[in-house]
């Protein structure tokens, strides 16, 4: 028997696997495929305070070994939020992971306060890497001031376990993220997607209505797992690692370079059962490598 | 309806067209349950750089036999490696996924309207309209008469009537099938209509059928990358906001569509 | 007949392809696949001023339509670039373009220096972005002021067509791109390598030996269309695209969005001919879609 | 010697051993030309999202019949997916690369060491001794009985002898096969050595052999992008610094190599 356990700055999850936010909704659309209870976490769609419309089709883009998405934080707001998803999911045994968005400083303590005394609500990611919005999103993240503020502002909202979401599209992510530990985050979450873009050169347009999206996929785990390293060894806070994640043992390398958890994202596009999977394999990997707990692996990388 | 990833059996997958080919699955359980105007959203063997599933309408099921049909074109490199693979070969489709076409139980006189490959996703409406007793025509158009694949099988059947258009003139109606839809709504004797193919075709029946005051449904296809209600990739503008291609639709009814 | 020819800051191509530094060596081992002079320009591996050993192995990993490599500027120095690589270039019917390293901002001068009264260089390429270097490379070219200084001490060395090549691993590309033309660059060239990192899960140890290394190849192709894109909105100077360019479709979405050539890089290790089939599809598609000048693809992104 | 990028076609490809395929392409060019100790660059069909080929020793060439042969064993994705592919498949292959071995004329009596699938790289040097009427001796090292696959083919050739070990001891030497090597250099009487294998082998065997005052070739693997000399991933240390697998080797002198 392998110890799957995880503590991630004070969420406990039963394995080490949550959900890549947005990828997954609240898990409803994959309950005929598996029992969500079988992760360590679900990590809801970005939610904001009234809801948002998104942006315009096409939204998605193919790339090599990878997919450009531009949704644009699409969502209903935190009353449909409680209403629909955290019903469902209170049901459930797994711990829920909010993930939060604002398109202001004040927007996102304003989620967290309509949420907090919520006991169905976990712990939140806030997400100050999306590359898909005009206003907040990655703008907010790629500054280390603006990231003190808004972590800083989130976390006098709230008492419940804090992960910060960092976008990979900065020059030195280390950075980012001391500065998102300063402001009192309980763990960084990274990846968010690479900006990306997409040329139909036939018709000579982009391939996605707002011409640049967010790039996820297999083709981003050599970034995904270069940032997690770097910020291992860069904080102390614990880390949720994603990007590319598909199996069992690219679970393994991103707790190998740091990660104490990992989100499977675009993985469930192309397997439904993607999240049950890469908890089987991280216990096969334990089992078949002698690794009594999956803690032993975690920031593991010899050289 | 519950989703299922089966892992199926393909037992033929074959050209049948200028550019039109026919797949013939084994698998048994998207077979039993699939509904007229659902889709199977299939992961390609053999396409790893390609992560992503494609979408196709199931053409045909038999349920007793635990088979479905897709009739595919090829349009870009999923499509062109799908006609690559041969019989054996194994293929996971996740299904049956979708709104299909809701037949109003009243409408006696069923018009349906396929346009290109667009012939498929309506045939199991016609299958469905025809048993029920409903009086059925059904409007073809292809770029020209070797491409009218769909045809005989709707002859065979039971439609009322199954008129063809074809782009370069060479069988029936000379031009776009709107021109033969035209004529038959000239008429107004039709309770409900079902089109699909190109967008610009489903625009214009719309527009038709919205003048001849006759429900109208159409399936929108979007880029999708879950399949399944999750990603929202694949919204389609509608009078009430945002709605989801892969599970609101793919068939909506005409006035729901912002066009 | 499409008119195939550009002009790069000055330098003048008969057609928009051309190699990427480090990958073709300076086209002597593609000899037997075809005659470089088919290309528009030859891109010679980076060449410091007395040679450098570069990295320890592994220096290559495979990822997701892919690779790492962590080569690390091995080159035997400028001297030896002139007696093999120019000599022989010397016979063939193409430009060079001299892509040049240095570990201080002197040592990107001397190697100018060294170079300028040769005939047989017809630009340089400076290289700012190597993420496989301790000093220099990268670290220059992540901070304007350091751009700025290291482009103008270049500038003030040569009257020959200077090419900046810029790296991805920067939050704001059109910052450092902006620096690099204020202090004088003819032309830009984007993007060079992500960083990324790659993990063998069986042994735990790194799949490079330095650990971390650069991403290239298709996977990159959707970050390298954005930066050209964002960099082509920025300034004026004319730019060299690539990154995962392995058809002559990709090189014309580059040029959409607004590079006016293309270099082929790790495509030549999956096609040997590479450059000269990429040469062949964009006169392909111009004759497809009737462009009779390829000046016309510049830029021309509908959006 | 002039590289050429050949496509070939498959005639066979199939288990001989335990996780030991034998892979004939018939590619004229290529076979015609290679040298022992060459080999071929791989482009692997049907893996987009694995971009890199793979370096293959070429076991035996048949110039007549414009054919060669591959040895190899599954590791990973790309041998694994390799063995997928069917008679009548096409394969590009970038060859013959390197510097294969350089048997001295004036060697009279010759040993071969060929470890695991690196009994393959050693073949067509073992072919060229005996043409050339030299004394060959022959040792193989494999887990076990079943995965010495080389061996009838060796015993054919008329090699002096063909000493096996097995690790399991289910058929020769009972351990590792630097044991028989070393029985053999006991009586020091060859004059050229060549060796192919793990490395931790080849670093036995240049131990050995240096001990015996014997010139002795080792063949390196390295993870390779062009295969062409061009992209410096290949770098092995040698006395004289840097130096390509590909094309500086990959085979080299024991005492050119920084061990
Ligand atoms: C609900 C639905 C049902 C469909 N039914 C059929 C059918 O029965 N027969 C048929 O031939 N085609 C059908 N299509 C279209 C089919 O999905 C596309 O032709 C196919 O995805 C193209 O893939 P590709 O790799 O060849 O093209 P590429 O252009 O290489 O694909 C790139 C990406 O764009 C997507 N894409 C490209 N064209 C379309 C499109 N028209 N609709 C949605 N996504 C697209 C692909 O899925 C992929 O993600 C249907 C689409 C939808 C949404
Ligand atoms: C000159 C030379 C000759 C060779 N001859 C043979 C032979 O005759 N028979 C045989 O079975 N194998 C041979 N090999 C090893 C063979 O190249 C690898 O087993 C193969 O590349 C593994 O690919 P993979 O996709 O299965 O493994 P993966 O581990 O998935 O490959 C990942 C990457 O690492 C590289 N790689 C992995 N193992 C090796 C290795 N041992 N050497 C070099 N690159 C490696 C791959 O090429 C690829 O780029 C030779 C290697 C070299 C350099
Ligand atoms: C369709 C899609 C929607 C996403 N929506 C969100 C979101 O709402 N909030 C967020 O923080 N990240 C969002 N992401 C980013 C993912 O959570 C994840 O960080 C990224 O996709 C990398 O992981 P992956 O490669 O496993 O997908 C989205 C990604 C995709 C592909
Ligand atoms: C093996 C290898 C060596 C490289 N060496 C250099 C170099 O010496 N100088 C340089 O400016 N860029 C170097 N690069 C970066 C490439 O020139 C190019 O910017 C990058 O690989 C992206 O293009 P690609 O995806 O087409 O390869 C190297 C890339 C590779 C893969
Ligand atoms: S494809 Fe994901 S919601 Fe429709
Ligand atoms: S593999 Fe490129 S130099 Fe050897």
């Amino acid at each position: 028997m392998v110890a799957m356990s995880v503590n991630l700055g004070g969420l406990v999850m039963k394995n080490p696997v949550t959900t890549a936010s947005g990828t997954f909704a609240a898990g409803r659309e994959y309950d005929d495929f598996y029992d969500v209870s079988t992760l360590g976490a679900v990590t809801t769609k970005g939610v904001s305070l009234n809801g948002w419309q998104g942006n315009a089709s096409p939204r998605i883009a193919e790339t090599p070994s990878g997919m450009l998405n531009s949704i644009g934080l699409q969502n209903p707001g935190v009353a449909a939020l409680k209403e629909k998803d955290l019903a469902w999911l209170a049901g459930k045994d797994v711990p829920v992971i909010v993930n939060v968005s604002g398109h202001s400083f004040d927007e996102y303590m304003q989620v967290i306060e309509a949420l907090d005394d919520d006991s169905r609500v976990h712990a939140y990611e806030i997400n100050i890497s999306c590359p898909n919005v005009d206003e907040g999103g990655m703008t907010f993240g790629t500054h280390a001031p603006s990231v003190e503020t808004v972590v800083s502002r989130c976390r006098a909202a709230t008492k419940k376990p804090m992960i910060v979401k960092l976008t990979p599209n900065v020059t030195d992510v280390t950075e980012i993220a001391r500065a998102a530990e300063a402001a009192g985050a309980d763990a960084l979450s990274l990846i968010n997607t690479l900006l990306g873009m997409a040329v139909d050169a036939r018709t000579r347009r982009p391939q996605l209505s707002r011409v640049v999206g967010g790039l996820s996929g297999p083709c981003v785990k050599p970034v995904a797992l270069r940032m997690v390293w770097e910020c291992h060894k860069a904080v102390k806070v614990p880390l949720l690692g994603m990007g590319g994640i598909c199996t069992g043992t690219d679970a393994v390398e991103f707790m190998l370079a740091g990660a104490t958890a990992v989100a499977v994202g675009t993985a469930n596009f192309m397997n439904p059962a993607a999240g049950r999977d890469v908890v089987k394999g991280i216990r096969a990997y334990c089992e078949e490598q002698g690794v009594q707990d999956v803690n032993e692996l975690i920031g593991g990388l010899q050289c | 309806m519950a989703l299922t990833n089966e892992t199926g059996t393909i037992l033929r997958n074959g050209q049948v067209g200028p550019n039109l080919y026919l797949l013939e699955v084994e698998s048994p359980d998207i077979a039993r349950r699939v509904e007229p105007g659902q889709f199977v959203h299939t992961k390609i063997p053999g396409m790893e750089g390609h992560i992503l599933r494609r979408p196709f309408s199931v053409y045909a099921a038999d349920p007793d036999a635990g088979t479905f049909g897709v009739l595919y074109q090829v349009v870009g490199f999923g499509s062109e490696h799908l006609t690559t693979l041969g019989t054996g070969e194994r293929v996971e489709n996740v299904g049956p996924v979708g709104h299909g076409w809701t037949l109003p139980e009243d409408a006696a006189r069923v018009l349906i309207v396929g346009g290109g490959v667009g012939a498929a996703p309506v045939f199991m409406l016609a299958q469905q309209a025809v048993a029920a007793g409903k009086d059925v025509d059904v409007v073809l158009g292809a770029r020209t008469k070797d491409a009218l694949v769909c045809q005989a099988r709707y002859e065979e059947l039971g439609a009322r009537q199954v008129l063809c258009a074809t782009d370069d003139g060479t069988y029936g109606h000379a031009g776009f099938c709107t021109g033969v839809v035209d004529q038959l709504l000239a008429a107004r004797e039709y309770d409900y209509a079902a089109v699909c193919g190109p967008e610009p075709l489903m625009k214009i029946v719309a527009a038709q059928t919205a003048d001849a005051g006759l429900p109208c449904q159409v399936s929108l296809e979007r880029r999708m990358a879950c399949g399944v209600g999750a990603c929202l990739s694949c919204v389609v503008d509608t009078v009430e906001g945002k709605k989801r291609a892969c599970v609101d639709g793919p068939v909506f009814w005409r006035e729901e569509v912002v066009w």
